[in-house]
């Protein structure tokens, strides 16, 4: 399952749609808002994404991920709009027959999805400024 | 004329979601980046990171594109 | 939260527990009963547990994980009895500040409570017989 | 006497979960086993790996038991 949605992501449905007999590891990666970087003070955070290229790329990643483990079922929800403090804004849970795949696979998908997919954040610090962040990226390499 | 989509920072600056820049068939990534910043001086301190996406891949500076292909221009993306 | 249990494990509850404003990265391990191993077909486990000396290992294991990567909230909780295919075994959940400090200490943790923590488990193989699975260890290294 | 548990493979061989070993208080881990092996020689086959606990941590051959002590011999670890 892959999924871009403005709810709040049920990581428990996600987690129970990878679970098979097949498999002997999941993992669940959860990214959730965070109230300091670097001495600042976050209170909510506004996510931005090109849904039809974020959708492909997603695809693309699952393609490669299971290029090079043996994954037997994979789900990455994103969500997108206005997010408060402590809120779920990615899940990736990842099923393999072992746990080093599964740790491998599921930390590859978020890594790439954090470089790949066309989603954006924007800061509301505490002072009332909002930012978006930009990581001075170059292209993201082909995956 | 080429339809544009802009997103996050870049859409921001210019105030808009979408706009045209005239366009010939064949004109390439490279030649899209210079149009915007002449026409769209406010992206210039984005220019030199705006990624260019054509019909849903990120495109190097060389790949010619035609108006009917689907193209957007963003900063580096932030998800996750 | 650690916790040894004969009931079904909820990891849900667990996951909810660690998630904090202070933490960008949740991972969640859970270990799952498979039904292939080698070419032969599992049909249940037991566990069995020590559970004393376990509940001291477990702990041994946090705090050695805290020492090395800074851990908001853990939890890891380990079913014991007789557990059906597909089943949870296992979870261990873990929120860091950052996504590479969580994935590595999720990792850390199961790996280490699979040598060092007294628990054991029998194969019920779909022939009927069963059979205690005892790697051929050496004393585990303190932690 | 010595109070030892027994889990897993070696409760099995043994067929019970506690057993007594006769003990005089310093006798070492190292000569547990030897104990285990004279007293209960289903366990032999299991003895080369058999790992002892002393008050709920792993002990080597050369700690010295006292009978107030908690002891446990078990086979190598496989949960998870």
């Amino acid at each position: 399952m892959i999924l871009l949605t403005q709810d709040a992501i049920d990581y428990h449905a996600l987690t129970e749609s990878v679970r098979s007999p097949n498999s002997g590891a999941v993992v669940l990666f959860l990214g959730t808002v965070r109230e300091m970087t670097g001495g600042r003070r976050t209170v909510a955070l506004d996510y931005e994404g090109y849904p039809e290229m974020a959708q492909a790329k997603l695809a693309e990643l699952e393609t490669a991920a299971r290029e090079r483990w043996p994954i037997d079922r994979v789900g990455i929800v994103h969500r997108l709009g206005h997010l408060e403090l402590g809120e779920i804004s990615v899940a990736v849970a990842v099923s393999c027959p072992h746990r080093q795949q599964a740790f491998e696979a599921g930390k590859f998908l978020i890594d790439e999805l954090k470089v790949s997919v066309p989603i954006w954040k924007k800061e509301n610090w505490d002072d009332g400024s909002t930012e978006w962040v930009h990581p001075s990226g170059e292209l993201p390499p082909p995956v | 004329m080429l339809t544009v989509k802009l997103f996050a920072k870049a859409r921001d600056l210019v105030g808009s979601p979408i706009i045209q820049i005239p366009w010939s068939d064949g004109d390439t990534v490279g030649r899209l980046k210079l149009a915007l910043s002449e026409r769209h001086p406010s992206l210039l301190p984005l220019v030199p990171r705006l990624l260019v996406a054509v019909n849903n891949d990120y495109a190097p500076d060389s790949l010619k594109v035609r108006t009917s292909d689907e193209v957007a221009c963003f900063p580096p993306v932030s998800g996750g």
